[in-house]
């Protein structure tokens, strides 16, 4: 696999506001991904939840280059896509932590959060499972024919599933303006994808007729440059495209997660957060480029700090859904 | 536009089952442009069964829509693009392939709405067949409507007439949530009258297909023409049997029923699915709840036997409900043998 | 070796449910070498329960495999395997995925031996899980296991405590056909006595997990533990509460639960899977036609809430049934209110 | 896709007998074939059969190929594979009849004929049912070490089930010897394959690590050839391949599939009939070479003839099982 784009190849200069735009989202997300962690440590926070830390770059890259109207599915792993596509933290918080306020009323939690305004069409907790949900929104798409795309995000372990192939070979037959994104960040759980994965990775989407790419995850330009070209080709009317974005996730498989060491090396997390953090990465090439100085860059993060200390007290003093809710929504 | 319920229209003809659910499909392509039809060999060949005849000819490749043999993606897609603005009917040639659809339909799209917090919606029907004796053998005998009963989220209809099937299949499409809509395979070519204006048929209402007052049967699906059958019978040998349709496994119509019981005191339920575990239990509990005090004798069930569609017919033919079969049971429940 | 259906052993030691059941895998898979594991996480990582901790060290990754995330492809490479001769264990990491193998157990494996009359056979377990509670919302809660007890061909097992696990899991993976076991997630914990000598526990016969006089509760798996709780409480307002636990869905005891329902004249059924048309409704179907002339109340069901799980503790925690919620609804059945 | 082995190419030479073996299981498979015909015609079959008339080229060259201990999984169209695999008439008749002599006692029927003495796991009646039951053959294989294979047919229809890709990629990490063979017939019922199919059909298997063939199907020789050299992978623990045999179906996709031209063209079909006619082609070739007479041919051909006649009659003569024998065989 080759990385296809990279930050000095980029193709059309991108507005300075847009690049502190990504670097804000960025910031977002590993901040409220830290918070999360905190609320679970504090046991503040029922169930579980799974850290996107690590691969901020990748649902930037991609949701940048989307207008609010186009679709998104998600995944377990799926704070990261929501904050990208531009949902709010604290109804997000709050929707973690089960409480009314909740962009599902408390209903969905960690793993489920869906909001039609942002065109964020859930995460999902099967993996693959919004493979068929992702191409339908395409389908409409299509049919409605203003020029919307849907991008469906998920990890390589759902390349595991016989239904993304089905997906993508309707897709290609229809020509639908869908982007299947693979977050590759090595793992499935507690097995390194090369047991779990045979062949080779980006013929999965060409032997169905999807033209495939692969890119450097942790580099948000490259990835957002690759994006624009594919969604530029689907909202063209010329059909889907199957990204492989590679990239690593920092923390646990789930926050429960501490001892990872019989399935990788601390060096390993080591070095990809060391070398390859993909905030890291921008913050260097942006100061570099004279796009912005460090100052401005730390204010930013500083604001985001602020933010999300405000948006986990929303959450933790919301009330809970009052319990005759409960059977309310099975319906519509 | 008026709900109707009942028998009674100013002008009917005679349609068959197929002709029926063609019908309701083509006036509903042609009302809402949202509608469109997915599933294999739906176009040009109009499904095997030759119910969607005519239909790619009217609404274009476009909105009816050959799928490949991929029933888990083209469900999904399904369900996607009714969350999204569309109105699809995902046609699922035998109900035996419905085993392949079960994530999309279970994890997906009968959750959607609560998982959202009643956000996104589903409006999606799922067509597909249901029905042993046509020396297809296990994989392409089974009734599994038990299963979608079972899952909250997920509406589940069972028509027994042309008429019914209409104005059911109707509803379905303008409903907000997943459908999933049987037909007897065996039913296709039955014929019955359908009237002539526009009607539709709500969910969750009963219909007494045969007023009766010593025993009830309630039945489903095809199984109402053999309750009918037997019913005759029993007509012959002095007992008035009355037959209850539920129409829809859910929302089910639990009063009709008990109401039904209570008035003739004996009760028996047939269905085509396995009777084990199967829709007859739910029913007959729901009865033997409600009608406690005044039921004469235990609810009787009739299902499938509880075993695989064997292919060999003089085997298929005694696994499934029959209209001797049923007067049999009946008759000694109501103490003749 | 003997077949143990009673508490009674002449050595126990204190086991939790989790260790019961790696005790039993380990055991057979000593015994017999063409018993193997197939499923995601299942070696290292020992599945994110930790349940299998230790058995790739004796077994070795030939017969402990770690599996891409493919339910339907591994649960299909176990049906070939158990029909060519060997005694596959495929584990479904979360009873809610059980959606992605429905074709290869009910079109596949539970009917290989029908269709083929009677040549192949499919000596494998599928283990799994099911329960709410653990705040894990719609696609992680569920417990699906009257799909399976639905379908010919399949037996369907669920086990109420370490004793049971062990000794029914043995007898699983001794069956000559495919078998569908459900272990309750909340229950891995759980600890209870388990004989140390080798044994076994056949398929198909009730357990009384508590002996009374005035009202039998049949409960299933971890709602085994709910119903003691409730018996306990029963018992402080006078009531005596048999609980009794049929610990195999198919075969079913149907013997067991009706001679106690005519002891009792009293029953409540309880279940953790959707009380719509689900196994609560198979039971007090044979139990209300069994026991018809002995019951003094309709028998009662109790299971989930109809609604997809919530996520939000103060809503999940009302859509499974309590030990309090048992007794107020027991009570009351027994005409104290 | 190319051809990669053909007639003139023919790899090591095979013995005479086995080559009038081979025609004699091509002319068991087409005669059988016309009798199914006839019996449904004649109203003496219950429900409908799907023949294999025209592929037969592909069963027999890949059978011939296999010990009676390897194994084979079939599909709805899969008399030619029964067939080919060894076994007898007279008892498939019987089991297309539901008579108690049936392979299945008469409950399997048509599309569920299986037969342990001849490695048969039986047809399937879902379109790629059985690709995890042939993997798991291969599974077991590999454990037994007695360097059986396991052979999965299925039509180029099934190539649109996800379960496919979730066992090639099973089958090549774990080096599993099963050998996955692509009937591509053109249609999947009443639709062209190029309206469902995306992409490379080659490409579905290596995309999944698989190493993938194509072959004319009509060509018995090339076909046993390409399939030798599969199987004898397999059988050196190499893994799987998956091979795509160009083939035909002469008549409808069910015996009742009678008027077939909103879908395909006389003309189309007059073609194959005329110029690819498998058993045609391996005539013209045995005589030429001078493997064998038209004399010789024609022979058997007449003896496979009075076989199915008494076959047929067997059948037709033979009781239905008992009623009780309904309730039994549901458990082992
Ligand atoms: C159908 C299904 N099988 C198994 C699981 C359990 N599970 C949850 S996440 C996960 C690993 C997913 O790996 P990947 O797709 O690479 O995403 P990542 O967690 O690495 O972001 C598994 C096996 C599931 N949720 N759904
Ligand atoms: C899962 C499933 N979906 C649909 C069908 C209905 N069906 C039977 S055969 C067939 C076409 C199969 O085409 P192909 O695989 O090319 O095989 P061919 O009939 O051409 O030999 C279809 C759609 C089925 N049996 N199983
Ligand atoms: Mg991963
Ligand atoms: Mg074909």
């Amino acid at each position: 696999m080759s990385t296809v784009a990279n930050q000095t190849g980029a193709e059309a200069p991108v507005k300075k506001e847009k690049l502190l735009e990504m670097y804000r989202r960025m910031q977002m997300i590993r901040q409220f991904e830290e918070q999360v962690n905190e609320l679970y440590t504090r046991a503040l926070m029922p169930g579980l939840a799974h850290l996107y830390i690590g691969e901020e770059a990748v649902a930037v890259g991609i949701c940048e280059a989307l207008n609010v109207d186009d679709y998104i599915t998600s995944t377990h792993r799926g704070h990261g896509h929501c904050v990208a596509k531009g949902a709010s933290p604290d109804r997000m918080f709050a929707e973690l932590l089960g409480k009314e306020a909740g962009y599902c009323k408390g209903k969905g939690g960690s793993m489920h959060i869906a909001d039609p305004a942002t065109g964020n069409l859930g995460a999902n907790a099967i993996v693959a499972g919004s493979a068929g949900i992702a191409t339908g929104a395409a389908f409409s798409a299509k049919h409605a024919g203003k020029g919307q795309v849907a991008v469906c995000f998920f990890g390589e372990g759902a390349l595991g599933q016989g239904v993304v192939y089905e997906v993508m070979n309707l897709a290609a037959l229809w020509k639908l303006p869908v982007i299947y994104v693979c977050e590759n960040n090595l793992y499935t759980e507690y097995t390194h994808f090369s047991e779990t994965l045979a062949g080779d990775l980006l013929q999965r989407g060409t032997a169905f007729g999807v033209p495939s790419e692969a890119v450097d995850g942790q580099d948000v330009m490259a990835v957002n440059n690759v994006a624009k070209r594919m969604i530029a080709r689907a909202r063209a009317g010329e059909g889907p495209s199957f990204l492989v974005c590679n990239t690593y996730r920092y923390t646990g498989h789930h926050v429960g997660d501490i001892n990872r060491e019989y399935y990788r090396s601390k060096q390993e997390e080591q070095e990809w957060k060391t070398s390859r953090d993909p905030i890291k990465l921008l913050t260097k090439w942006l100061t570099e480029q004279g796009h912005a100085s460090t100052e401005e860059l730390s204010g930013i993060a500083q604001e985001v700090a602020a933010e999300m200390k405000a948006a986990v007290e929303f959450a933790i003093a919301s009330p809970y859904p009052a319990i005759d809710k409960v059977a309310q929504d099975v319906y519509a | 536009m008026p709900e109707s319920t009942t028998k009674t229209a100013s002008a009917t003809r005679e349609l068959t089952f197929a002709q029926a659910v063609n019908e309701a499909l083509a006036e509903e392509m042609r009302r809402d442009k949202r509608v469109c039809i997915l599933g294999e060999d739906v176009a040009e060949a109009g499904t095997p069964f030759k119910v969607l005849s005519g239909l790619v000819q009217e609404f274009g490749v476009e909105r009816v829509i050959d799928t490949p043999i991929s029933e888990a993606g083209f469900t999904g897609v399904g369900v996607g693009a009714a969350m999204t603005g569309m109105r699809p009917v995902v046609d699922i040639m035998f109900g035996d392939f419905l085993t392949l659809t079960m994530d999309q339909m279970v994890n997906q799209a009968a959750k959607v709405h609560y998982m959202s917090g009643g956000k996104w919606k589903v409006p999606m029907v799922l067509r597909t067949t249901l029905g042993a004796s046509r020396r297809s053998a296990a994989q392409h005998s089974q009734s599994l409507h038990a299963w979608f009963s079972h899952v909250p989220g997920l509406k589940v209809v069972m028509p027994s007439t042309p008429w019914d099937a209409k104005g059911l299949l109707k509803s379905a499409i303008r409903d907000e949530n997943p459908v999933v809509f049987f037909e007897d395979k065996m039913m296709y070519k039955l014929k019955g009258p359908v009237p002539a204006e526009e009607y539709t048929i709500p969910f969750g209402v009963a219909d007494v297909k045969r007023e009766g007052e010593d025993i009830t049967l309630v039945a489903t699906s095809s199984m109402v023409q053999v309750a009918l059958e037997a019913a005759e019978l029993l007509e012959a040998v002095g007992i008035s049997a009355e037959v209850i349709d539920p129409r829809t496994m859910w929302p089910l119509d639990e009063k009709a029923l008990i109401e039904s019981a209570k008035k003739t005191s004996r009760v028996m339920v047939i269905d085509e699915g396995y009777e084990r575990y199967g829709v007859t239990a739910e029913i007959a509990s729901v009865i033997a709840e409600g009608a406690f005090f005044d039921l004469e004798a235990p609810v009787k069930r009739l299902g499938a036997m509880h075993v695989p569609i064997p292919f060999s017919p003089p085997l298929e033919d005694v696994t499934v409900p029959t209209g001797p079969g049923v007067f049999a049971a009946a008759k000694k429940l109501c103490g003749k043998s």
